[in-house]
């Protein structure tokens, strides 16, 4: 078995390659997930904050089914989605199924109680310290969503790339419905779950070394751009 | 904020003080926590001629009362009534700054208040110079001196032109000319006719913006008389006990 | 290729694994413009699929499965196609000492007598069940075991070799994805040849009449071609370092 | 196929029927998972504090790094402690390969850095807030990442509980340092993926509802626990 | 609180003015933000003799130079040099309080400070009992009234009896009465060796308190006087500016 530098080196030489395959499979996956986790904050975000701020009967049962959902598997949310989305389901007549578009979908359901869960957190913060002010000024709790999630953007960072980490990731649920058919639905992580199966361990490792290196690539733009907008801004 | 002529500031502007109309109405008013009451107010009432000063020693009861009839906090008991849905502002003791600029700020609670943009940018401009923070409308609020968050919030509750403005000791962190200007601010609002409710503890202050006194202790209102009459004779042991602190001033 | 030119095959992993259909799909894909698009998944979950209507194709080796299908009637008839063997592959040291043995029912039983660790792929898998008929053939029940020596490890044959591989394990596995497989440690093969060891794959057309979206005609032209002359000569020529892996068998 | 309501009456069932073989699998899980995560914040908890605090340069790096680290796909860090534990690995000799040992150690790594990352967001927050006070009164920077972490016990809660869903949903790591081994090592979500590949569906999704109102349960425990000290306690 | 002899307060106790000798040293202190200089200030000695009252403008910059002088703001430029390491604590103008008991957060400071556990007891139960907290004990911290948080953050740093005490604006929220006490602790403080730096705009507290002034404008000292001869005949008009405000006081 090779060692750790070697596998570091044959990730190198893969992305260097060039090889037209690889980086077809690589911008499919990041395609993916940042297409999910894009909806699920578009989603999560204003939930998680609605969850934060509002006050209702059973809040604390929501919270913790939120909490839980973070705890989805993701074969299990594969399946639920494959049910749907199958010539005998329900949405079958979409032929969806085997489709990026129903990884996509996939994701959006793994990563979105991830984004809401975190996005509650953090603004239950940030309202304890806003809260009088804004009702003061007349905004309805409710009302108050878009200011706490535009205060809080820079701490929202985090939950969203907790989000694109789960996204990026996973492969129980996007092999499901995606079925890693190659050329057409084959990502990252499957790719390296096909080679594991075929022992070869190594080349799963580099490509794995190379997804990673691809999740800190989308992870310091995030970062770089946030603190961009922190300069310009007022933290 | 150079200049401001400080003889106007004794003229205090209390319009028709037989006239005045109950504009807010507390009844069994009744806040507990855990096993102690922190406020107990049977009946307040307060008129809408010339500023109330809510006065007392700390821990009285001031800021949660100011809270409570402003409608943030819902007592355990009893409830409060306006005479018409009057639109109110509140500056509190802990100015809450959002985490933008300082003309920022200003431009949020005027678009809260639904007014619209064109005319927004004069009155934040307007407001800001009011508050000699002119130079630092770009600066993030949160940045800003005690003094300046202070004057800061006050200015943004004003620009909005409430029918009642709550004010949380808004001077505290004043020095002696903003102090002044903020009263004389204070003073023009009153005449313009918003209803002030503050709080202060600064008996000098009290005097000069006059109008009158609810004076509490133990989360209950021991008595609500008139400036004047407060300061020169208090009616309970607990009011004369607290301007006894202040004779040296 | 165009959305409306291609079909989908449910397959079995060792199909996909093996490097089989990459090899010969292109040449299909050249003659008719129809693009084949494998989804490699267990046995159990390809039939499932099929019979959801997910699939145009169903290309799998567990005979009694595939018959109980048609005659459901969520096929249409079944082919076959081509065979392998399954091997029994162990650690060099062969504690069982098996190696050589052509009598599989005979090296299990030693196995089982030398209490040698043993993985199963235990997944209901095609080669699951060819291997829990020949468990059955030396009267020892496994199922009893399972946890001790005899390990089942619930997963696909590349799982299971990796398993199987890591523990020192005696595995059965066909034949094509040892060949393929890329982490054979020390591991060799040990008992082979046995005509009970058989692996037949076979291909059926999802009948149409249950699903409508079921892409019949390209499905079958499919199907048409790899039992036909220029299918059945692709499987004969795909090699892995110089040995064949699948043995073209279609009887028409 | 079946719909969800009658899915969920067999997850129901399955629980109810008191299966023991069900029941050691589902306790293998909480074990294994639980485990994991209390190591992950016992590393996860001060080093994503202590990078909330200190400042070094390359600490924008490190953040980023840690951040993308949510994003470690489960094969390659199954893979990763595979070839550590491996008799042809360094830590062969310890025989740890296919127990539950080497899946809580797999999981710890994949949870330490959801754990860390947020716990570095949330702890910045109370720091931007605490750190004055907590230097005036004497303590060095990384002396007050004890008080921080007790102060934001509550916010961090929400932290930890996401590296549980992590943990527990997980399967591609756990199944290859495991290996998936009937009565050994075998969890709930490797269950879910056999019963998915043998194509019995509707057993997966009750197992995997069986899975979630396990999650439901730990989430809901720790949420008591939380609202518990929350009112003796000062929030 | 009760009946503290309020009459003591005017006895300001500073020890040998011709003895002084300077403790804390600050020299070509510059502090940048963008283009524009927060601070600015070429030399600045202050002595160990009577407390150093720093005033000036909302926003002249006197919150950044305690905190440029306690250690906690690295300036831009410049250093600020000890005679001796002294021990030093603060209270800001926004007291911070952690998220526990009001008696948890004296206890923290003094075990921060060092002091075992077998002293502390007795020494929380002191500084609540001067801050008339006593009854206030167990609650938490953060809902103390503004009064009550202030004066908890004052008795916190005394009670750790440290060699120099900054305080910024420490009673700007107390009532008149917890004004006069606190006053007293902190004259008590100056008596036993604690050299006291305190900013205040309230001329009438700084005129009991004693000792030196620095005034401050626009980020720069503007003078160093004995208090008296800083309200009597204070030397620039920015100073006598920000005393003019005050003159109705
Ligand atoms: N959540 C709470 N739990 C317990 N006590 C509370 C709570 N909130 C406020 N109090 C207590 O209620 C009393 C009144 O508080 P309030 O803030 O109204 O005082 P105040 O009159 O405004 O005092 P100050 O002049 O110091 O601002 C205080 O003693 C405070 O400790
Ligand atoms: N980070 C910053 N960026 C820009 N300006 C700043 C920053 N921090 C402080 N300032 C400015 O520096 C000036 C001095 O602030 P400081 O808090 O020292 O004032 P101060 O003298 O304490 O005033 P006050 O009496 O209102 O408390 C203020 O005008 C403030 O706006
Ligand atoms: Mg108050
Ligand atoms: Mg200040």
């Amino acid at each position: 078995m090779q060692n750790f530098a070697s596998i570091f080196s044959n990730a190198i030489g893969l992305i260097w390659s060039g090889d037209p395959a690889l980086w077809a499979i690589i911008l499919l996956s990041l395609q993916v997930s940042i297409a999910a986790v894009l909806i699920a904050a578009v989603i999560g975000l204003p939930l998680g904050a609605a969850l934060a701020v509002s006050r209702f009967p059973g809040r604390q049962v929501v919270i913790v089914l939120v909490n839980a959902l973070m705890g989805l598997p993701p074969v299990v949310v594969g399946l639920m989605v494959y049910l749907m989305l199958s010539n005998a389901g329900p949405l079958g007549v979409l032929q969806l199924l085997y489709t990026p578009t129903a990884m996509i979908i996939a994701q959006v359901v793994l990563v979105t109680p991830i984004v809401t869960a975190l996005t509650r957190q953090v603004i239950e913060t940030l309202d304890a310290e806003y809260h009088e002010h804004l009702r003061s000024i007349g905004l309805s709790r409710l009302a108050t969503v878009p200011v706490l999630l535009w205060d809080g953007r820079f701490a929202l960072m985090t939950a969203v790339l907790a989000g694109f980490g789960r996204a990026i990731a996973e492969v129980g649920a996007v092999i499901i419905v995606g079925g890693n058919i190659n050329h057409v639905t084959r990502v990252m992580t499957t790719t390296i779950a096909l080679e594991t199966s075929k022992g070869n361990l190594s080349l799963a490792m580099a490509l794995g070394t190379v997804l990673l290196i691809m999740a800190v690539a989308v992870n310091a733009v995030v970062g770089l751009l946030g603190l961009r907008a922190r300069q310009v801004a007022y933290a | 904020m150079r200049d401001t002529a400080a003889h106007d500031l004794t003229v205090v502007p209390i319009r028709g003080e037989d006239t005045g109309i109950p504009i807010l109405t507390a009844t069994n008013l009744l806040l507990d926590k855990g096993d102690t009451a922190l406020l107990d107010i049977p009946r307040l009432q307060v008129q809408n001629h010339g500023p109330t000063l809510i006065m007392g020693p700390n821990g009285a009861g001031k800021s949660l009362l100011l809270r409570v009839l402003h409608g943030l906090i819902r007592p355990t008991r009893g409830q409060v009534s306006l005479a018409e849905p009057f639109d109110q502002a509140m500056v509190f003791q802990r100015p809450v700054l959002l985490r933008r600029s300082v003309a920022g700020n200003v431009d949020f609670v005027l678009k809260s208040a639904g007014i619209p943009r064109r005319h927004r940018k004069a009155r934040v401009a307007r407001a800001l110079a009011q508050a000699g923070l002119t130079d630092l409308a770009r600066q993030s609020a949160r940045s800003l001196s005690g003094g300046e968050q202070q004057k800061l919030a006050l200015v943004s509750a004003l620009a909005r032109k409430p029918d009642i403005l709550f004010l949380d000791e808004p001077t505290s962190n004043l020095d002696p000319t903003a102090t002044q200007s903020i009263e004389q601010l204070i003073a023009q609002a009153n005449r313009t006719g918003t209803k002030v409710i503050m709080v202060t503890h600064d008996a000098g202050q009290a005097k000069r913006i006059g109008g009158e006194v609810i004076f509490m202790n133990k989360g209950r209102v021991i008595e609500q008389t008139p400036i004047q009459h407060f300061l020169q004779s208090p009616k309970s042991d607990a009011a004369r006990h607290y301007l006894a602190g202040g004779l040296l001033i | 290729a165009a959305d409306d030119s291609f079909i989908i095959v449910q397959s079995t992993t060792s199909t996909q694994n093996s490097g089989l259909l990459d090899a010969i799909l292109p040449q299909f894909q050249d003659k008719t413009g129809i693009e084949v698009r494998v989804v490699a998944v267990g046995t159990g979950q390809a039939i499932r699929n099929a019979q959801n209507g997910d699939g145009d194709v169903l290309l799998v080796h567990s005979k009694p499965s595939e018959e109980q299908f048609v005659a459901n009637g969520w096929g249409v008839q079944r082919f076959d196609v081509m065979y392998n063997d399954f091997v029994i592959v162990g650690p060099a040291s062969d504690p069982a000492g098996v190696a050589g043995s052509e009598d599989v029912v005979d090296a299990l039983t030693r196995i089982a007598q030398a209490g040698a660790v043993f993985a199963s792929r235990g997944d209901d898998s095609g080669t699951h069940k060819a291997e829990i008929r020949l468990w059955a053939a030396t009267g020892i029940d496994v199922a009893a075991q399972s946890g001790t020596w005899y390990r089942e490890t619930g997963s696909g044959m590349g799982a299971t070799l990796n398993t199987g591989t890591g523990m020192g394990a005696y595995i059965m596995t066909d034949r094509a994805t040892w060949i393929s497989f890329g982490n054979k440690g020390d591991h060799q093969v040990l008992v082979q040849g046995d005509p009970r060891m058989f692996n037949q794959y076979g291909v059926i057309l999802v009948n149409p009449e249950k699903h409508d979206n079921i892409k019949a005609d390209a499905g079958q032209a499919f199907i048409d071609w790899l039992t036909g002359a220029e299918g059945q000569a692709a499987i004969a020529a795909y090699q892995i370092d110089g040995q064949q892996l699948f043995f073209p068998n279609a009887t028409r």
